[in-house]
């Protein structure tokens, strides 16, 4: 029992200090991509967090995810959802993400995205600072810790 | 016997060593970006994370799916006992090189068998170049190990290693089988600009695609512990052996360097360009191998 | 292998990387961050809501200024037309940048209007 | 009719197997498909399935006033989102025929070259990470900060800069500021003389460049492809030059051409293209601080019927905007046309075809894909080329009137 809680508290501490990220531009302008992408330069390096990007959804623990979700991607989008491992935490980066931004009247829209999965942090910005996603992700990582740990 | 095989040099301290020599390879790339990059023990944390994370079976997985990734560890591992690290060799009997060299390979092949039964598009082409590169880099290699093996006259890479220490360096007697061997160390654990198997813009992760948590785990560990098989390999056949941890630990750093430098310098050959350039290596081992062969 | 000097040097250089969560960054002077909103500057007269591209801010007239930020896009335009078009000067941009929320409820700000004191 | 059955039935025999990449795929940040066609490792053919990011922006338009749109156009795309928003007022302020300060205009220009910078820095930072070499990502992009820090300088905010108004811009240069600005453009300068040599020498990059994805002049013609990869295949258009507009005919610079028509000369245009725009910058920065301090000229937000358009270069070709008032706060009709949906959908698929699938993420990436505003125009009909050309020379002539 007491060694089981122990296990669970590494497996707990490891996953906070090694996000792999998947990002996804759902249909917003690319800005939010582009902020995203630049977090793994070296200015911001997320790997300093033990964050890799990965591509790939079913090796990835953070899906961070911009953009209003255009019907085109909306059934895509589940089903990476559905691909990624749990635990899972989603990030919504950028207005469009958050709640369609500039896009919120058109025809072609069928975000937002906690519409479609459930959203653990919102970052809002258009696009936000690479530090304001770096933030997002910390506090995200921090979601981790209350969501898991029994 | 028990504890030389389970604790120091054996599995425990391959694991945690591999991982380490990954984390250093990881640190030093990081800051020769100009980052700070991750810690040294990142490659641990990201093991232990991937053991606990959730597996999924994708529906058109074939059988051999869940068992390959363990096979490929197993075979790391074992190819890790028979390999001399700072002189000592937990398990050693004549003829061991030729098994060595047979499970490392079959290590290879047990991860391109699980990116085949994964079934996936992408994992399907990341094992089909894997296998091709296979073709290219298994030559030189085997070349370039023969080449102090006949030279000594012995099978054993650990006796290779205390002669290396006696009467130096075969890496300075047979600088082409030296430097084709250092090529195959590039090519067998898929550092640029060898990584097609697993080129990330064009077919995702490659082989290991569909893997997730404990699967992955096993195929990322195998990975690290062959680079660390590899370069302690090295130092026994041709960089002067070693002796004691201290002159181990050295001479490994400086190799470890050599590849990270690889690793960040260079852009992803083809797979044409790949058999080219290392068939050309493995001719230029030929030359070190005549040699040695006409001597005797 | 052009790039074997710079990596070379880089390894003993300091990294180019800023330390964000410890070390805040250098904010250039101007940059839009978050819209803020004086409630007694205010004369809740909609020109705001008018002219914001995204619907972020919702005036009811006379009554209520509504601003979500999970909507804005920190574009300045409120701050411009309420300066120069309506001259309260109510809306300012604050430069400050972490947002970050868990619920999406809390990027939301009300204001009412303040009843007149007799 | 019979020679493409044939070519067809060819196709159908050699194609082993297909592998969609996109729309959620580590080669792009956006979210596109691409059908490839292969036979082993060689690329037969390439669908193109686009519209994953359509969000009927030009609807939109119609919809909000005149001042909502700037930023609404600004969020076409966040990559090149300065000359959008920028042609958006241009365009308008045509409809009205008004001029704008002079020194609105020096600022517009320094802000659309500053984007060119960051924009083209990115673009080597993506090229180097398509052929799988990291360490050219990263320097690109930590020497793409500068260019992010002075546009944050200028306009406060890195991405979607919303510095123009219809008549002019918002935000006014400080002359403190000048002094920092030039040295980041000395240190970019030589930044880029050492991706010059880079992009030119390393041989790991030339032999996953050169010689690869020719697009040859005859189809850059046939297919009116434009920008910077136009110039590469040794066609000489650049629409600061041919239709000045801003302080472009002012202001010293050249249009660089290269002749080569593969990847490496895409590259080599854009690394030169830096330093033009370097010069640019550097001159906009002298001129500055002699100028009048007015930066806005009044314009009424209402405005009367009328059509207009703009022609600009963005950082990835020609950009068009043409609108038509009627009367309203709001515009009756916009249409906007963009570089990069010609340069993709004509061009990959000559440029694919037979190569290695191994050099597909770098062929695509030489051609700056980006999809943005290619996924705004999907429901345009493509095939009726004749009777776009038709429109592309009235709607020259009556953009020339306008800019006059
Ligand atoms: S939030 Fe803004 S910057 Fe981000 S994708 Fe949407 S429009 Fe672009
Ligand atoms: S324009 Fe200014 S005064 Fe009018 S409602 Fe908005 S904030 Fe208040
Ligand atoms: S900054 Fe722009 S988007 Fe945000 S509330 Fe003001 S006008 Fe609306
Ligand atoms: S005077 Fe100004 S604030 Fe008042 S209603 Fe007219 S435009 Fe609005
Ligand atoms: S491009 Fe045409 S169809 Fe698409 S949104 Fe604009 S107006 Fe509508
Ligand atoms: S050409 Fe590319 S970067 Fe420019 S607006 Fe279009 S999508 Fe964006
Ligand atoms: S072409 Fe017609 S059917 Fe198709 S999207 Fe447009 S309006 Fe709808
Ligand atoms: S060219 Fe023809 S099909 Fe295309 S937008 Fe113009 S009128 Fe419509």
């Amino acid at each position: 029992m007491v060694f089981r809680r122990f296990g669970e508290r590494i497996v707990c501490y490891a996953r906070r200090k090694s996000p792999w990220v998947l990002h996804l531009d759902t249909g917003g302008c690319n800005g939010c991509a582009i902020e995203t992408f630049a977090v793994l330069t070296p200015r911001y390096d997320i790997e300093r967090f033990g964050g890799l990007s990965k591509a790939n959804p079913r090796h990835s623990d953070v899906l961070i995810i911009s953009g209003a979700v255009t019907k085109k991607i909306e059934s895509r989008l589940g089903r990476i959802y559905d691909q990624t491992p749990e635990p899972k935490v989603v990030l919504a980066v950028g207005s469009c993400a958050i709640s369609k931004g500039v896009f919120h009247d058109s025809y072609n829209i069928s975000g937002p995205l906690d519409r479609i999965m459930p959203v653990d942090v919102y970052v809002p910005g258009c696009p936000p600072k690479p530090e304001a996603i770096l933030q997002g992700l910390i506090k995200a990582l921090d979601v981790w810790r209350e969501k898991y740990r029994i | 016997m028990i504890f030389e095989i389970l604790i120091y040099p054996g599995f425990v301290f391959l694991v945690l060593a591999s991982m380490i020599y990954y984390g250093i390879l990881r640190k030093v790339a990081a800051r020769m970006q100009s980052r700070i990059g991750p810690p040294i023990w990142q490659p641990i944390l990201d093991f232990i994370k991937l053991v606990g994370k959730e597996d999924l079976n994708p529906e058109q997985a074939k059988a051999g799916f869940t068992f390959w990734p363990f096979i490929a560890i197993t075979s790391v591992l074992i190819a890790g006992l028979l390999t001399p690290i700072a002189g000592i060799v937990p398990l050693s009997f004549t003829g061991d090189i030729v098994v060595l060299i047979y499970f490392l390979a079959f290590g290879s092949l047990a991860v391109y068998l699980s990116g085949f039964s994964s079934s996936n598009p992408y994992g399907v082409v990341g094992s089909m170049r894997g296998l091709i590169q296979m073709i290219g880099y298994e030559f030189p290699f085997i070349v370039s190990i023969l080449v102090p093996v006949v030279a000594a006259g012995i099978l054993s890479p650990f006796l290779i290693n205390t002669l290396q220490v006696h009467y130096g360096w075969f890496g300075f007697t047979f600088p082409f089988a030296a430097i084709a061997y250092f090529v195959s160390i590039l090519a067998k654990v898929e550092v640029p600009p060898f990584h097609t198997p697993g080129a990330h813009q064009e077919i995702v992760s490659g082989y290991s695609t569909e893997y997730t948590g404990t699967r992955l785990a096993m195929i990322e560990l195998a990975h690290m512990i062959k680079l660390f098989v590899l370069i302690s390999l090295g130092i026994a056949l041709f960089f002067g052996g070693s002796a004691d941890i201290l002159m181990f630990i050295v001479k490994s750093l400086v190799l470890l360097f050599i590849i990270t430098l690889a690793r960040v310098l260079v852009a992803r050959f083809r797979i044409d360009q790949i058999l080219k350039f290392t068939w050309f290596f493995g001719f230029v081992a030929l030359i070190d191998l005549v040699r040695v062969v006409l001597i005797l | 292998m052009r790039l074997t000097g710079e990596a070379l040097k880089n390894v003993f250089k300091r990294p180019f990387t800023q330390k964000y969560p410890k070390v805040k960054p250098i904010i250039p002077e101007g940059l839009r961050g978050r819209v803020e909103h004086d409630k007694n500057k205010c004369i809740y007269c909609g020109m705001c809501d008018k002219y914001c591209p995204s619907g972020a801010i919702e005036v009811e007239v006379g009554r209520a200024w509504r601003y979500d930020m999970g909507r804005c896009l920190f574009c300045s335009q409120c701050e411009e037309v309420c300066k120069y078009m309506v001259r309260k000067n109510a809306i300012t941009m604050v430069m400050d940048f972490e947002h970050a929320e868990r619920k999406k409820s809390r990027l939301i700000t009300i204001h009412k209007k303040p009843k007149p004191e007799k | 009719m019979k020679e493409e059955k044939k070519m067809e039935k060819v196709k159908e025999e050699r194609v082993t197997y297909s592998l969609p990449i996109g729309p959620q795929h580590p080669m792009y940040v956006e979210a596109e498909n691409l059908n490839v066609y292969l036979d082993g490792e060689t690329i037969v053919d390439v669908d193109i399935n686009v519209g994953y990011l359509h969000r009927g922006i030009e609807e939109l338009m119609q919809r909000r006033n005149y001042l909502q749109n700037i930023y609404l156009s600004e969020r076409i795309c966040g990559i090149c989102s300065g000359i959008h928003s920028m042609t958006y007022c241009q365009c308008i302020e045509n409809l009205l025929d008004v001029n704008i300060p002079e020194r609105a205009k020096y600022i517009r220009t320094m802000v659309l070259e500053l984007e060119r910078l960051h924009s083209h820095f990115l673009f080597l930072g993506v090229v180097g990470y398509e052929i799988g070499m990291d360490t050219a990502f990263m320097y690109a992009w930590k020497d793409r900060e500068f260019s992010m820090d002075m546009l944050e300088q200028v306009s406060g905010n890195r991405v979607n800069y919303a510095m123009p108004t219809v008549g002019g811009v918002r935000r006014d240069v400080p002359n403190h500021i000048i002094p920092s600005m030039l040295k980041k453009l000395n240190h970019l300068e030589k930044r880029t003389e050492y991706y010059r040599k880079v992009f030119l020498r390393d041989r790991t990059i030339i032999a996953r460049t050169r010689g690869l994805g020719i697009l040859p002049k005859k189809d850059v013609e046939r297919f009116s492809i434009v920008g910077p990869v136009a110039r590469a295949s040794g066609l000489k258009i650049d629409v600061r030059r041919d239709t000045p507009y801003l302080k472009y005919d002012d202001l010293d610079w050249k249009v660089i051409v290269e002749k080569a028509e593969d990847s490496q000369s895409r590259v080599m245009v854009k690394v030169l293209e830096i330093f033009q725009s370097i010069k640019i910058l550097r001159q906009c920065l002298k001129k500055l601080p002699s100028l009048d301090r007015e930066i806005k000229t009044k314009v009424p937000l209402v405005i009367p019927k009328a059509e207009a358009i703009a022609i600009t270069e963005a950082p990835r070709g020609e950009l068009v905007y043409y609108a038509m008032s009627n009367g309203t706060d709001r515009p009756e009709r916009m249409r906007i046309r963009t570089p990069s949906f010609v340069n993709i959908i004509y061009s990959l698929p000559i440029i694919l075809k037979e190569q290695q699938l191994a050099d597909l993420p770098a062929i695509v990436a030489s051609i700056d894909p980006c999809f943005s505003c290619t996924d705004r125009m999907t429901l345009i009909d493509t095939k009726s080329g004749e009777k776009k050309t038709v429109d592309e020379t009235y709607l020259k002539k009556l953009g020339e009137r306008r800019l006059k």
